[in-house]
């Protein structure tokens, strides 16, 4: 893997993690710009199957963050969170795609130098894990076109 | 017409002798046979026992993309699986040979089809009899046989330990002058040994119906309860479409990703609710009972009126891969009896 | 579609790391804009009047600012839309500056960032639909749940401001805990003398009605809307009637304990718990009444010929009330002793928790206020501090906040009484941090009594004393210590009835087992729920300022509310689409506010049962969306269709359309 | 199987006069098969029958029923339906019951104590070419299969369904009529998932890659679940598009998971995707894994209480944090 820059996407709820990402920002922690930050309110909006379509769309990895246990501004979605995600990785893990890839973290308001450290770490690991091959776009194969050699 | 004998043991050598074609062969994958190029030619790669999967994919791709945009540069090329050199399809049943006749002239006439017709002008067919057939096989009902040699360039039919090789189309002399060295000519006690067999092979067929007066009667029932009865069990699947080797409905879609995309054909199923549903949402074939009776329709009613056959060649794949047992035999049957 | 693309420099703040002029020729390129420009600052005034003047002139639908954070200025750029008559929901921020420029330093990967979640923003603001807020009409009331000195003082703040007030209290009198206290700390002003006028104040109150005796039943509607059912239990006594002469009493045959006292004296089957109780009306307890149980008796009854106000027959029964806003005022428990066996509580008699020292040593407590145990003035008294507090042995990790100074408070009193008696108070640390705490602290210890540092670890019996077995921290030193009296300083916990309210009311705990605020700092008296406010020890244990400062504050709150006639909800909600939901019901299960219920529709010809978003509960988290597997319920502005536009663009290694 | 007890209670279903019809099993047009059949009156119910040949699974008609009417079958709201289950086939109505996907009262049930049935395609591998209708009996780990004037007699592990191996409730979990005695469930272990858990993710990649590859996308093994009766299916769907209509490995993948985590909690392990796939995909596989993971890390097993709260729609303070950052 000579120079792999991986596309990592970033699902933050709006009011723990995106605003740890923004406190990152005002207080000036460095993180890689491998990260794409996708808001919505609650961790408990994301469909596992976003996951996949993220890979498809391209991304070598996602991560999902929400508040912490306990300090859901809905107070529990990030219990169903939780939950969906803890089966849905080794579910992926089954069908050979790398569970590591997909990271689910608690990120509170506060913790803006965890979230750098966390994005830092993580794209570290993606990108010595290499582009995720699972997902090939748009490749056609035809049936009856498969080559065998 | 010139015949034959090739001693099986040279059956690899006359594949080989055909390198200068894209070959294209029943070979196991996994758990099914399927059609698929070939390109390592050896004993272990075959699989010429009946394929329970059709060949029409070698023509009519399942997933085919007619051409790639991009948003960018708004430039459009083509990427149709247009045919690099000449193909040689060996190895398919004579019903799935027919089976081409019946799909040429739905590509051909009104709109011809480049995509299709490119590769079926492109590709010699070389069948191979069907020695070993189906539970549901009644090829005999519609008009095909174990040996037809319909749509075929050559026919092989299987002796106790040759084949029996008749030429039925100048492609198909090419194609024997090209492995002259591997021949010879046929004698007539082993012509009257390979129709012996042929005889013993059509009466190995069990399922038979008699198809000749169908269209009328089928006309006349179209508003019959009996459609309702036939289609209750149905589970609204798509695996008779997708088995049949002359169902050839299909979806056109543009899939767009990374500022690219392209335009892929699909084939489609009209067991499908989604198949005929309108934008409006209104669905004028609202119940599998429509959707069944569509199908039969189409394949013995239609079929005959615009193109003077049949749309079916009697391969069983139908009947034999439905999970819920509809049997189109039985069904045929049902409705004749009304 | 015509869409407008703003990119901010935010002075060098963005324009250092990316490239914003390439940004909006790259913006141009994008599918429906229109124009793309960058600018100084955009949340300027002239920035805002250049998205208003293209917003104009290009006819533009649709507006993305790439700049700062949209929980920066989101609100800001929706204000200029509407300004210029655009629907404020039709926009979209990409967050290039916290987000993007701030956290990197080469600028070329930044600047490729940028392009991507710009990208991204057109992408979606391209499919957002235009969306309104409801305005719903508020009900201009307020129901307090709990008549302490929580409830008692929101009630009185709201009642004065003008506004109705429902207080529904569980026991016959309003009162709570306070009522109960003989002095309080440090000013040792006596509990009773400061809390009955407020009570009776209460009683009074032309906008306050009293709903005693009785409990919430069921909660119904939304901010601004609650509609209560009281269940109000059966007095078997016409409060319209009663003028609580007392006649009654003296005829009663019943004795029962006196759970005012703590069950320390008995009281009659009829009664009142105390003199000043508001009501002041009597009641006759049903677990003790002769008639009630054996159906005779029934002297009350005659002796009340004048009033009639005995009334068997009497149903309990349910009351409905159309209320704005709630305050939740349910209190707290004291710590039950029993759950630290080693201190021998209700084992030995002469061990009592600090509540019913305040009892014992109060002037109309059973014991008329002499500090009499067994028939006798104790010589040596022991305190001990933090049962039930600071304990993860009982799952209680939290300081109580009070028993230091109640104990400093009663080791003084029992110095008032029985000068000569030797006080020993175990403490772990003595947390004296209010106003005029550490001073009283001080007076106390000059006052000879003697503070161990340590945490007793068994109490036994030795002959007719107890002995209290401790290692003094400080001296490192094994200490056994008698007493004719122990008084354990027992911690607060969440009233028994917590359960209940969070149920009625869908709030949340924190970690402590008390009601969940919507924010430790900033919205401390807020709960999740709109229109839901907390006041006292619902929420954590408090002193009696620190309550009624709460409870000014939660009376605030409330009157905030229902002040306005009309009150704006989210409008980022879910919504269903009834021809896709098969009316599994998996959203509402899901829905923490109970906005989703479902509802019957014809659907091709069937009556089918279907969900629906009730508007003014759903706060917009989207958490019944990915439970939905026919995708029929979907959250506007963030649907599945936006989102996965958005993925495809962020995907993408390098944007360059 | 006592197929007198069986008629009587068909015959005791279709008595109660709202009832309609009768879902249950006829012999098939040929062969091993056998198919799902409404009996209407008395004299229908005489074509009902079970045998271990009964792999297919009836649950799926009360929701293709109710989502594409078919006139003669389309029941006014009062009207009941009765319907044969087997066990899985109960977890499954259990299952859509706490879904409120049916109406308890609408459905009569009749429990049907499963021994296990035999997988068809094993048996006709063994036997190609059978027209004749064929019979099949089960006693003592054996099983009889008698067609034409010939008679087999196959150790009964041989033919059995893979599902059936390590079924856990072959006995109805919910019925109104219950035919013979109960049957004793396995312990289930998930032997039959531990290889492919076990192996390395290359490994596994490549085996689904392979697998998938073969798919033909003809959507039999959701119209075949009883559990998918979405009446639009979001695979299906246009926008947003979830999955490529392409047919390739990527699109397969994506179909594939999809529907399967779809499934997660609420598979009932009927196992009719896999028996109806005419390309022979492992599907259970994935069903199994959901299955076995949603109940050891949430103990949650979907379809033995029609009341039962959805696993996906709970969640339990305590649940794990492992790998969550």
């Amino acid at each position: 893997m000579s120079h792999f820059e991986p596309t990592i996407i970033a699902f933050l709820c709006n009011w723990c993690s995106y605003a740890g990402a923004d406190l990152s920002g005002t207080s000036r922690y460095k993180y890689p710009a491998n990260i794409k930050a996708l808001r919505v309110m609650c961790s408990g909006r994301v469909n596992p199957l976003m996951i996949v379509q993220a890979f498809r769309a391209g991304a070598d990895g996602v991560v999902i963050s929400g508040c912490h246990p306990g300090d859901c501004h809905y107070s529990q979605g990030n219990y169903f969170t939780r939950r969906r995600f803890i089966l849905f990785r080794k579910f992926l893990e089954f069908l050979g795609i790398d569970p590591e890839r997909v990271v689910l973290s608690w990120v509170s308001a506060s913790e803006g130098k965890r979230f750098a450290d966390l994005m830092e770490e993580l794209t570290d690991k993606i990108r010595n894990l290499g582009p995720l091959k699972n997902f090939t776009p748009l490749e056609t194969e035809a049936r009856g076109e498969i080559n065998d050699s | 017409m010139e015949k034959f004998i090739l001693p099986k043991e040279k059956l690899i050598d006359f594949l080989k002798a055909l390198e200068s074609y894209d070959l294209f062969a029943p070979v196991r994958k996994e758990e099914v046979t399927v059609f698929a190029q070939v390109n390592k030619i050896d004993g272990t790669t075959f699989d010429f026992k009946n394929q329970p999967l059709t060949p029409k994919g070698i023509m009519f791709p399942q997933t085919e993309s007619l051409f790639t945009f991009d948003t960018k540069t708004y430039a459009m090329n083509d990427s149709a699986m247009t045919p690099k050199k000449q193909r040689v399809m060996f190895g398919l049943r004579p019903c799935d040979a027919r089976s081409f006749l019946i799909l040429d002239p739905v590509f051909k006439q009104d709109y011809p089809d480049p995509y299709y017709l490119e590769k079926r002008t492109a590709t010699i067919l070389i069948g191979i009899n069907c020695s070993e057939p189906f539970t549901n096989c009644f090829c005999t009902s519609v008009g095909g046989s174990p040996a037809s040699q319909e749509g075929l360039d050559l026919l092989f039919i299987e002796l106790p330990n040759s084949y029996f090789v008749e030429v039925i189309s100048p492609q198909g002399k090419t194609i024997v002058e090209e492995a002259s060295s591997l021949l010879s000519s046929a004698s007539p006690e082993e012509e009257k040994i390979k129709d012996e067999i042929v005889q013993a092979v059509k009466e190995k067929i069990k399922r038979n119906i008699e198809t000749k007066h169908l269209p009328e009667k089928i006309e006349k029932i179209f508003e019959n309860p009996i459609w309702k009865d036939l289609a209750f069990k149905c589970i609204g699947c798509g695996i008779c479409t997708y088995t049949c080797p002359t169902c050839y409905c299909f979806d056109i879609q543009d899939e767009v990703l990374k500022g690219g995309g392209k335009r892929q054909r699909i084939w489609d199923s009209c067991m499908f609710k989604e198949y005929t549903l309108h934008a409006s949402g209104h669905n004028p074939r609202p119940t599998r009972a429509e959707r069944l009776r569509n199908r039969i329709y189409h394949k013995f009613k239609q079929n005959i009126d615009k193109y003077g056959v049949a749309g079916c060649v009697g391969c069983g794949r139908c009947i034999s891969f439905c999970p819920v047992n509809e049997d189109l035999i039985e069904n045929l049957m049902k409705i004749k009896k009304l | 579609m015509r869409i407008g693309v703003y990119i901010c420099h935010c002075g060098i703040n963005i324009k250092a790391t990316v490239d914003v002029a390439q940004l909006s020729t790259f913006a141009e390129k994008l599918p429906y804009v229109k124009v793309a420009r960058d600018y100084l600052y955009m949340c300027s005034d002239p920035g805002q009047n250049l998205i208003k003047k293209d917003i104009e002139e290009f006819k533009l639908d649709r507006v993305v600012v790439v700049a700062c954070s949209p929980r920066m200025h989101e609100l800001t750029f929706r204000k200029v839309l509407e300004s210029a008559g655009l629907n404020r929901y039709l926009f979209e921020m990409a967050n290039i500056r916290e987000q993007c420029s701030w956290v990197h330093q080469d600028k070329k990967s930044a600047t490729k960032k940028a392009h991507s979640l710009l990208a991204a923003s057109v992408h979606k603001v391209a499919l957002l639909e235009p969306l309104t807020e409801k305005e719903v009409s508020v009900t201009p009331t307020v129901l307090v749940i709990g008549g302490g000195i929580a409830g008692i003082q929101a009630a009185l703040d709201i009642a004065d401001a003008g506004y109705k007030v429902y207080l529904v209290e569980k026991d016959p009198t309003i009162g709570g805990h306070m009522i109960q206290l003989d002095k309080t700390f440090p000013t040792l002003d006596c509990s009773a003398c400061i809390l009955t006028p407020k009570m009776s104040e209460v009683g009074n109150h032309p906008n306050i009605e009293i709903i005693s005796y009785a409990e919430v039943a069921d909660v119904k509607g939304y901010v601004g809307n609650f509609e209560i059912t009281v269940r109000k239990k059966t007095r078997y006594i016409d409060e319209t009637k009663c003028n609580a002469c007392g006649l009654c009493v003296s005829y009663c045959p019943i004795e029962t304990p006196n759970p005012y006292n703590l069950n320390l004296s008995k009281m009659k089957s009829i009664y009142i718990p105390y003199a000043q109780a508001v009501p002041a009306c009597y009641v006759i307890d049903p677990e003790s009444c002769r008639y009630l149980l054996k159906k005779e008796c029934r002297q009350c009854e005659q002796v009340c010929q004048g009033l009639k106000a005995i009334d068997f027959k009497q149903k309990e029964q349910a009351i409905t009330i159309q209320v704005g806003a709630i305050i939740v005022a349910t209190g707290f428990d004291t710590f039950d002793p029993k759950g630290k066996p080693e201190f021998g509580y209700a084992l030995y008699p002469n061990v009592i928790t600090g509540l019913e020292f305040e009892r014992l040593v109060n002037s109309s407590g059973p014991t008329m206020g002499e500090i009499v145990i067994q028939g006798k003035k104790p010589k040596d008294v022991v305190f001990i501090q933090c049962v039930g507090s600071r304990d993860k042995t009982v799952g209680n990790e939290y300081c109580s906040r009070v028993c230091c100074m109640y104990t400093a408070k009663q080791a003084h009193l029992v110095k008032e009484k029985i000068p000569h008696a030797n006080l020993t108070i175990f403490y772990m640390d003595v947390r004296a941090f209010g106003k005029g705490f550490e001073e009283f602290y001080n007076r106390v210890k000059m006052e000879g009594v003697k503070y161990r540092r340590g945490n007793p670890s068994e109490i036994y019996k030795k002959g007719d004393k107890l002995i209290v077995k401790a290692e003094d921290t400080l001296l490192g030193e094994l200490v056994e210590v008698e007493a004719d009296l122990v008084v354990l300083a027992v911690g607060l916990v969440p009233s028994k009835s917590t359960e209940e309210v969070i149920k009625l009311l869908k709030l949340s705990r924190s970690p402590d087992q008390f009601l969940l605020e919507a924010h430790p700092k900033l919205r401390p008296v807020d709960t999740a729920s709109d229109g839901i406010f907390l006041a006292g020890c619902c929420q954590g244990p408090k002193d009696i300022p620190d309550t009624v400062a709460q409870a000014s504050g939660a009376a605030s709150k409330a009157l905030i509310l229902i002040s306005h006639e009309k009150v704006k909800t989210e409008a980022q909600t879910s919504i269903v689409n009834e021809s896709l939901c098969r009316g599994c019901g998996f959203c509402v299960a899901v829905c923490p506010y109970g906005a989703i219920e479902p509802k019957m529709i014809e659907k091709a010809g069937e009556v089918t049962k279907v969900a629906s978003v009730n508007d003014a509960l759903c706060k917009g988290c989207g958490m019944c969306v990915p439970t939905c597997f026919s995708g029929a319920i979907q959250q506007k502005s963030f649907t599945d269709n936006q989102l996965l536009s958005m993925l495809s663009v962020l995907g993408e290694k390098n944007v360059s359309f | 199987m006592n197929l007198f007890s069986l008629k009587e209670a068909a015959k005791q279903a279709l008595s109660q006069t709202e009832v309609n019809f009768v879902i249950g099993y006829t012999k098939g047009s040929y062969g091993f098969r056998v198919a799902p059949f409404f009996a209407q009156n008395e004299a229908e119910v005489e074509k009902l029958f079970f045998s271990p040949l009964c792999d297919l699974s009836l649950v799926n008609y009360l929701s293709l029923e109710k989502n594409t009417p078919l006139e003669k079958f389309g029941k006014s709201p009062e009207q009941k339906i009765g319907i044969f289950v087997r066990g899985c086939d109960s977890r499954a109505i259990n299952q859509i019951l706490s879904e409120k996907g049916i109406i308890r009262e609408e459905l009569i049930i009749i429990g049907i104590p499963c021994h296990g049935v035999i997988d068809i395609k094993k048996l006709e591998a063994r036997f190609p070419g059978v027209l004749d209708q064929a019979r099949a009996e089960e006693e003592d780990g054996k099983y009889t299969i008698c067609f034409g004037d010939k008679s087999f007699a196959i150790k009964k592990e041989d033919i059995l369904s893979d599902k059936c191996k390590h079924c856990a409730y072959p006995t109805p979990l919910i019925y109104d009529l219950l035919i013979d005695g109960k049957v004793e469930g396995k312990d289930d272990r998930y032997e039959d998932i531990k290889p492919q858990e076990e192996a390395t993710l290359g490994e596994k990649e490549e085996f689904w890659k392979n697998e998938f590859s073969r798919c033909i996308r003809c959507y039999a093994c959701r119209n075949a679940c009883p559990l998918c009766y979405c009446e639009n299916c979001i695979l299906e769907r246009l926008s947003p598009q979830w999955v490529k209509r392409s047919v390739n490995p990527t699109e397969n993948v994506i179909y594939h998971l999809s529907r399967a985590f779809h499934l997660a909690g609420r598979c009932a392990g009927c196992g009719e995707c896999e028996r109806v796939c005419p390309v022979n995909l492992p599907l259970m596989l994935l069903n199994r894994k959901l299955e076995k993971d949603v109940k050891s890390l949430f103990n949650f097993t979907p379809g033995i209480d029609s009341e039962q709260k959805q696993f996906l729609t709970t969640y339990d303070l305590k649940d794990s944090e492992e790998f969550i950052l």
